[in-house]
């Protein structure tokens, strides 16, 4: 598709950011309509996702849609946006998830009556969470380096302050001790992708030094470095390109988050509230891995075959650790932190098993993880939210007196543990047979963590939902309307992805295909060439 | 003899106007040796001047005088008052920047 | 007739769908709305049967191709069906005996308010176990073999509130999650191997690679086999499965799903013959299992225990059969058919009984049942005979035929096989004939339940009684009529391929079947010597150490609480307490690390103009020598 | 000077001798006005440093610079500095005692690293040829000065003028004291006096009971203790007192002794009576610290 002269992805972002100006700045008596407001910003980005997605052309270009303007001209930073594949399902992803979690978080943030009535946390969170929407979308949509960069790092602002300020009140230890644990646990947050993020400006400005010696003119532009790699005209010598990589690659290991860089997100996840915990999971993390996949591997092809072992070897113990730790919580909100740690690392794995399975199974992985993890931890928060305790043991027997709740939690777990028939098990079996045709025993080894998977997830439905029912659950109402509007949706993506995939793989097997270009890389042949079926 | 000499005078007398500033206590002496390190710069200028054979070096010294002088003005002022609150003239009083 | 195929798994699925959704409003009509639509799949695989008939053995598989599942460079999955004589015999007894059995649950859950969901779920089974025998690929297999795994999941543990069942049902899926493991695996070597999981295309092209990876294929999809059909290692889910409502124990626990290892080994057999250890291995944990299981069966008072324990044992048989070629597959699935007949038919017999006896489940609390309900007696007792092999009934010729097969195989192999195959026959006879007479003969047992209350058993009601009748009938007809004139083969051998096994010299037919009825007679005759002279004791006698492992299910549980369950959870303990000390620990260390750090360097702020003054100059002479050594290069 | 003119490279002998004789000294000030104790001393020595300085102005053709340095510098600032100085007096801060931990190693550090860095540099700057201000004076230096300050540093010239202005108001804007209440009449501080209770009556003159009236030696007291209040305090923090009590309690005890000859009996019963005395004192003592609090 030609360069259309209508900036439609400037659009798509500018509206969260404008909305959530608006949001904030919304008078303190007129708390519902700051949360109207908020959510009908949330789906008119998702209709304009949804325009980009019908304008994005499978079989055109790569980068498709695309703006340029010149933006700091002396160092060659562009402001530079452009979709591939994977970044259409992305940010469709983003904008589909944020009217959710406002919808899930209605009455997080309402004032709790002790505050002055200038107060107004209401609008805070809402426009808070728009503007880490318009900045995921950014950080999906930049085709400069520098641009992405940018966004990748003010990001942890906003997340910032809506996992300090507008904490999880459930506390084993009380309100006090919660506060305590919400400032640790943003402090945490920030520290830990602060880090990754300096070493990556780092790795970004050398870039810009090789991009200067070798091309005269220094860029941060990702199509035309990609191109100049292509030419043979940048020629990165092998130690800069890995000082490089790793200098990228440690920063979206702690986004993503990679083991033993990961305990920021248990911490994180436990201590926020629902919506923000999936906002951070299923939105922000993303963005970890979206960047290995485009920029680790498209910038760095030879670092990245290079670093491949180790890096798998990473994802192999995420998954298996993950999933272990998330057997031995006794705290729902951490268990699920922990399960998504074990499936970023079936993503990662997915990522560098550097076949087209592979990096189709990590993308599809990415929306269908995004997805389950918001149904699941959604619900879980309804739950924690009736009766006011993140810990397993204070549950029992829901399944008795909140039918309908018990289901969705049972679905959102099925999802998890990639359940044939729901969405995750697509990408998951994709993602494995990817890492099988190159790697057997990792393959192997990872999926052992299909059991472990089952495990976490029934041991966590069958201590809450079955059994005796335990005092204080006796009395839980059932889903309300609101809540059904969050979780039926969800539900019926995961089904209905699981079922029919294609209009996914679709968008996406083409930008795979230039990945797979980029690292020279070809899927490795089977022994006997497949016989065609008769009914092909 | 080479009028460099000049120079090194002048980088012995500004060397030890800092040494007294660093050393000494009482406010009026560190402000001597401050006007000790000006003058070892008037010199220097002053060489530099007669070197290059212009007489910018000495305008430039000349400036220097001038703010000196006024620069003293304001200092005594300032440790006059100083002495009024405390009863003292140690710069060591003046310790408020402490955490 | 192709569009039938689809609309024969949609029914179900609707049904299931309808039913978990619809809400209250459903639950007067909705267990009748999940019967009709088992009907009318069942209707629906008639029709299709009948028009297989029609054409003759090779054209008679057929083929629809929904759509493209799962399309990625080089990855083909389809979502396509294919119905062969294998498949249409599984849809056949599926939907059969899966009717009858909602006809009975329909009785049997009539007082319990979660009707609708249970045959939900049913239905919800159906519709999985069809598309499990009717993909034409090995992920959209993978697809219905998980789906039955779940309907399983949500029917053992129906009962939630007690934990006993919530636990049952966890233990049967992840057990059968480890089988799953298998059943991927091998998915991904066909795909490295062959490039596709399609079913044709694989079977047709096992020549071209080597015998190693076949080998390394059939090994894994046996141990799917063993987690789905409870074979042994993974055979300890079985037992507990019965926590579920009986129906359940019949439809799911006996006649179908737990066949799907047979099913599975059948379906892919142009593997395992070109994997002769693989074969061997099958045998072995056939044999195994159908050992073990007997000897569980004999030492359990819970009649539905003891009942798991025999199908554990009969599907042992099916396994060696599969095991051992075409000389076996075919018996294999008649003995799979038939043993779907009288084992359903059994069970649905001890839900009646359950039924009448206020849910008593121990056999010692029976006894002289047969005068107060007739017709489960008379249909239970035809199941049994059935099941002991006793002459002309259907046991007697799928369990026959497997035996001789078994010498077949010939050499010692062929010795140890058989000789297991004919002990098994014996023991089976021991425990049925245990079961039958403590249920319905001796004089009665009975005690007050919990409640307190004595139960006054009664016969069921139609809606039970008919469809034990339906079965009974079919587990005596069902062998003759598929054995005479070999039927049943002819009609498996264009998709199983058939040979005949040649017994050693020195065997002869008549000779294994003689001793096969010796050994059923000489079982019987045990058990009645044991149970049938004198008066059953009302507490299990200790019995001698055998018997306390087979009550234990031979340790089982024991063994994997030791080697799996403890270590797993010291493991996770560790790494708990190791990610927050350690990983975690690291973190905060250094966090603490620069706090000391700069409490230290505060220090130097000590306030003093004069002390500031030096760090400057100071700061200035670095200065001047900088610039000098710059100069100086 | 016109020797000075060919030889590019050295000045005259005689200016040479000058350099050396009178460099000489101007450390030998330099370090005076760092080490002297007094501060006056230190003045004084600043001051001789700057003479020389002059001269070494004169010497290096800049004669008007030469002689502003004498009249401004030596003369107006330096005498700024004493009149500051007697305002402010002597005070504990004249001690040479160090105070702050290693601060005086680290400056002579410092102090020494830069000097010879800098020495070293100028030493590497291969400066050895010069050009002297014969063609620069030739209209005179006053005059050639006077061109380039009122052309090409015209405005510099213009701001230094704001500046000196400023520094004047800023001056007199320290310094100024602004008397917010009326002075309390005779009868006020009387009155305040009562009110406080200590030291009621008037202080004591100085030199009361004492040998000599000087402003500096403290009245005795009965007992022949001497009182500080009795002098001035300016005098006080100085230091500055002369005490001679001793000898006043000599001269007591001597005059006591030729009593008791005279009347020719001992003398025990004379040490009761100290307590009155003894009180008077710590009453002083009391007003001492009275009067502290009043200022």
């Amino acid at each position: 598709m030609a360069d259309s002269s209508f900036p439609l992805l400037t659009l798509t972002a500018a509206v969260p950011a404008v909305g959530a100006i608006a949001t904030a700045a919304v008078p303190a008596a007129k708390r519902e309509l700051a949360k109207r407001l908020a959510l009908g910003v949330s789906l008119v980005t998702l209709v304009l996702a949804a325009v980009i997605a019908v304008r994005y052309d499978p079989n055109g270009d790569r980068f498709q849609l695309t703006e340029s303007r010149s933006w700091i001209a002396d160092f060659g930073v562009r402001y530079e946006l452009g979709v591939d594949g994977i970044a259409v399902v992305l940010v469709a992803l983003t904008a589909l998830l944020i009217p959710f979690v406002i919808l899930a978080g209605w009455h997080d943030a309402d004032p709790t009556g002790k505050q002055s009535s200038r107060w107004r946390p209401t609008q805070g969170f809402f426009a808070l969470i728009l503007a880490v929407e318009a900045m995921v979308i950014v950080s999906f949509l930049a085709t400069d380096i520098f641009l992405f960069y940018i966004f990748f790092e003010a990001m942890l602002i906003p997340m910032y302050f809506l996992i300090g300020g507008f904490g999880d009140k459930a506390h084993e230890h009380g309100e006090e001790e919660a506060a305590r644990q919400r400032s640790y646990a943003a402090v945490k947050f920030l520290l830990y992708n602060l880090a990754g993020g300096l070493i990556m400006l780092a790795a970004v400005i050398g870039l810009f030094v090789v991009t200067n010696d070798q091309l005269g003119a220094g860029t941060f532009s990702l199509q035309e470095i990609l191109q100049a790699r292509a030419d043979g005209d940048l020629e990165i010598s092998t130690n800069t390109e890995r000082l490089l990589f790793l200098g990228f690659f440690f920063a979206f290991a702690v986004k993503a988050p990679l083991w033993p860089l990961h305990t920021w997100l248990p911490n994180a996840m436990g201590e926020s509230t629902a919506p923000v915990a999936v906002l951070i999971t299923a939105v922000v993390d993303k963005v970890g891995t979206f960047a290995m996949l485009r920029f680790c591997l498209g910038l760095f092809p030879e670092a990245s075959d290079w670093a491949t072992p180790v890096v798998l070897v990473l994802a192999l113990v995420s998954i298996l650790y993950g999933a272990l730790l998330a057997i031995g919580q006794r705290d729902m909100k951490r268990l699920i932190a922990y399960a998504s740690i074990s499936h970023f690392g079936f993503i990662v794995l997915g990522i560098f098993a550097m076949t087209s399975q592979g990096h189709a199974g990590a993308t599809l992985y990415m929306v269908n993880h995004g997805i389950s993890t918001a149904a699941l931890m959604l619900v879980a928060g309804f739950l924690i939210s009736r009766r006011g305790s993140r810990l397993i043991a204070d549950y029992g027997g829901v399944q008795k007196v909140a039918p309908v709740l018990a289901g969705t939690f049972l679905i959102g777990g099925l999802a998890t543990l990639s359940l044939p028939g729901l969405a995750p098990f697509v990408s998951e079996f994709l993602v494995l047979v990817g890492t099988f045709s190159r790697y057997p025993a990792i393959g192997i080894i990872a999926t052992v963590g299909i059991v472990l998977a089952a495990i976490y997830v029934l041991v966590l439905y069958q201590r809450t939902m079955t059994g005796p029912v335990a005092e204080k659950v006796a009395k839980l109402p059932d889903l309300r309307a609101r809540e059904m509007l969050v979780v039926a949706p969800l539900i019926a993506l995961l089904i209905g992805l699981g079922v029919y995939p294609k209009p996914l793989t679709e968008i996406v097997n083409p930008a795979v295909e230039h990945t797979m270009s980029d690292v020279q890389k070809s899927d490795p042949e089977p022994d006997v060439n497949p016989v065609e079926a008769a009914h092909e | 003899m080479n009028p460099v000499n000049y120079l090194y005078l002048a980088a012995l007398l500004f060397t030890i106007g800092a040494a007294g500033v660093l050393i000494r206590r009482n406010a009026i002496v560190v402000f001597m040796c401050i006007e000790l390190m000006l003058n070892a710069c008037n010199l220097a200028l002053i060489t530099f001047s007669r070197m290059h054979g212009n007489l910018d070096g000495q305008i430039v010294a000349f400036f220097t005088m001038v703010v000196a002088a006024a620069e003293v003005v304001v200092g005594l002022a300032i440790i006059v008052s100083f002495y009024r609150s405390r009863h003292s003239a140690s710069v060591d009083d003046a310790a408020l920047m402490k955490l | 007739m192709e569009s039938l195929i689809g609309l024969l798994v949609a029914a179900p699925l609707l049904g299931a769908a309808v039913l978990l959704c619809g809400g209250r409003r459903l639950d007067r009509t909705g267990h009748w709305l999940g019967t009709g639509l088992a009907f009318t799949s069942f209707v629906l695989g008639l029709v299709l049967f009948a028009d297989m008939l029609g054409k003759d053995g090779e054209e008679r598989a057929l083929h629809s191709h929904l759509f493209t599942w799962i399309p990625v460079e080089g990855f083909q999955a389809d979502a396509a069906f294919q119905l062969d004589q294998l498949s249409m015999t599984f849809v056949l007894l599926i939907t059969g005996v899966g009717s009858l059995i909602h006809v009975y649950s329909v009785g049997y859950m009539e007082h319990d308010e979660r009707r609708r969901r249970f045959f939900g779920y049913l239905n919800l089974f159906l519709a999985a176990m069809l598309l499990l025998v009717l993909a034409d690929n090995f992920l959209l297999l993978y697809v219905g073999w998980e789906g039955v795994g779940l309907a399983s999941y949500l029917l053992i543990g129906f009962w939630q509130h007690k934990p006993s069942a919530a636990t049952a049902a966890k233990k049967a899926f992840i057990v059968n999650r480890v089988g799953d493991v298998g059943l991927s695996i091998a998915i991904m070597l066909m795909f490295v191997t062959f490039g596709t999981f399609a079913f044709e295309p694989v079977m047709n092209s096992v020549g071209e690679t080597g015998e190693g990876k076949l080998t390394a294929i059939g090994l894994m999809l046996l141990l799917a086999a063993c987690g789905k059909s409870a074979q042994v290692p993974l055979q300890s889910w079985l037992g507990d499965a019965m926590e579920g409502p009986t129906p359940v124990s019949a439809l799911i626990h006996a006649a179908t799903m737990v066949t799907a290892g047979v099913y599975l080994i059948v379906r892919s057999g142009a593997i395992f013959d070109a994997a002769p250890d693989a074969q061997l291995v099958v045998t072995i944990v056939g044999a195994v299992t159908l050992l073990f299981g007997a000897i569980v069966g004999c030492a359990k008072d819970d009649i539905k225990k003891a009942l798991a324990g025999s199908t554990m044992s009969q599907i042992g048989y099916m396994i060696l059969a599969a095991g051992l070629g075409p000389i076996g597959y075919a018996f294999a699935i008649m003995h799979l058919v038939t043993h779907g007949f009288f084992k359903a038919g059994l069970f649905l017999g001890a839900g009646s009984v359950m039924h009448g006896m206020n849910d008593e489940v121990d056999m010692r609390k029976y006894g002289g049942l047969r005068k107060y309900m007739p017709v489960t007696f008379v249909t239970f007792g035809l199941g049994y005979l059935a099941i002991i092999g006793f002459p002309g009934l259907s046991g007697f010729f799928s369990k026959d035929l497997i035996i001789e097969a078994a010498f077949a195989k010939g050499g010692t192999q062929g010795w140890i096989l058989g000789g297991a195959a004919l002990l098994g026959a014996a023991l089976t006879a021991y425990y049925m004939t245990r079961v039958m007479l403590m249920t319905f003969f001796g004089e009665k047992r009975w005690e007050a339940d919990a409640k307190g209350d004595m139960p006054h058993p009664h016969e069921s009601p139609k809606t039970m009684t008919i469809p034990m009748i339906v079965l009974a009938i079919g587990s005596v007809g069902a062998g003759a009529f598929f054995d005479i004139g070999e039927r049943f083969v002819h009609w498996l051998e264009p998709v199983t391929g058939f040979e005949h096994g040649h017994l050693p010299d020195g065997l002869s037919v008549p000779m294994v079947t003689g001793a096969t009825v010796a050994c059923m007679v000489l079982g019987v005759a045990a058990a009645w010597l044991q149970y049938g002279r004198r008066p059953v004791p009302a507490a299990a006698p200790r019995g001698s150490l055998l018997t306390r492992a087979a009550r234990r299910d031979l340790l089982q549980d024991d063994f994997n609480h030791v080697a799996l369950v403890k270590p797993g959870e010291y493991l996770t303990r560790g790494l708990v307490y190791l990610d927050h000390k350690l990983v975690d620990g690291i973190v905060n260390g250094t966090a603490a690390a620069f706090g000391g750090l700069s409490a230290r360097m505060r220090r130097v702020q000590n306030g003093y103009a004069r002390s500031y003054a030096v760090s400057m100059f100071g700061g200035a002479v670095v200065l001047i020598a900088a610039t000098l050594l710059m100069r100086a290069v | 000077m016109n020797a000075l003119a060919q030889a590019g490279y050295t000045t005259s002998t005689g200016e040479a001798t000058q350099f050396w004789v009178l460099a000489i000294f101007a450390v030998a000030g330099a370090l005076g006005t760092v080490m002297m104790k007094k501060a006056v001393h230190s003045a004084l020595c600043l001051a001789g440093t700057m003479v020389i300085l002059a001269v070494f102005y004169l010497a290096n053709g800049a004669y008007f610079l030469g002689v502003v340095q004498i009249v401004v510098y030596t003369g107006a600032v330096m005498m700024l500095f004493l009149f500051v100085l007697m305002l402010v007096g002597i005070s504990a801060a004249d001690s040479l005692k160090e105070t702050i931990k290693g601060q005086r190693w680290l400056a002579m550090l410092c102090g020494i690293g830069f000097g010879v860095l800098l020495m070293a540099g100028i030493g590497n700057a291969s400066l050895s040829s010069f050009e002297g201000l014969e063609d620069a004076n030739s209209g005179g230096n006053v005059h050639g000065l006077a061109a380039l300050i009122f052309r090409d540093y015209v405005f510099a010239f213009e701001l230094t003028g704001a500046l000196l202005i400023t520094a004047a108001v800023a001056g007199m804007v320290l310094t100024h004291r602004e008397k917010t209440e009326a002075t309390p009449t005779q009868r006020e501080q009387a009155a305040q006096r009562v009110r406080d209770g200590v030291q009621v009556p008037p202080m004591p003159a100085p030199g009361v009971y004492a040998r000599h009236n000087a402003v500096d030696i403290p009245a005795l007291l009965p007992d022949g203790t001497p009182s500080e209040l009795t002098v001035n305090r300016t005098l006080r923090d100085r230091g500055q007192i002369r005490d001679v009590s001793a000898q006043a309690l000599a001269d007591l005890a001597a005059i006591e002794q030729r009593t008791a000859d005279y009347q020719g009996k001992a003398l025990e019963p004379d040490t009761g009576d100290d307590a009155e005395p003894n009180g008077s004192v710590s009453a002083n003592a009391g007003g001492k610290a009275g009067k502290g609090e009043g200022e």
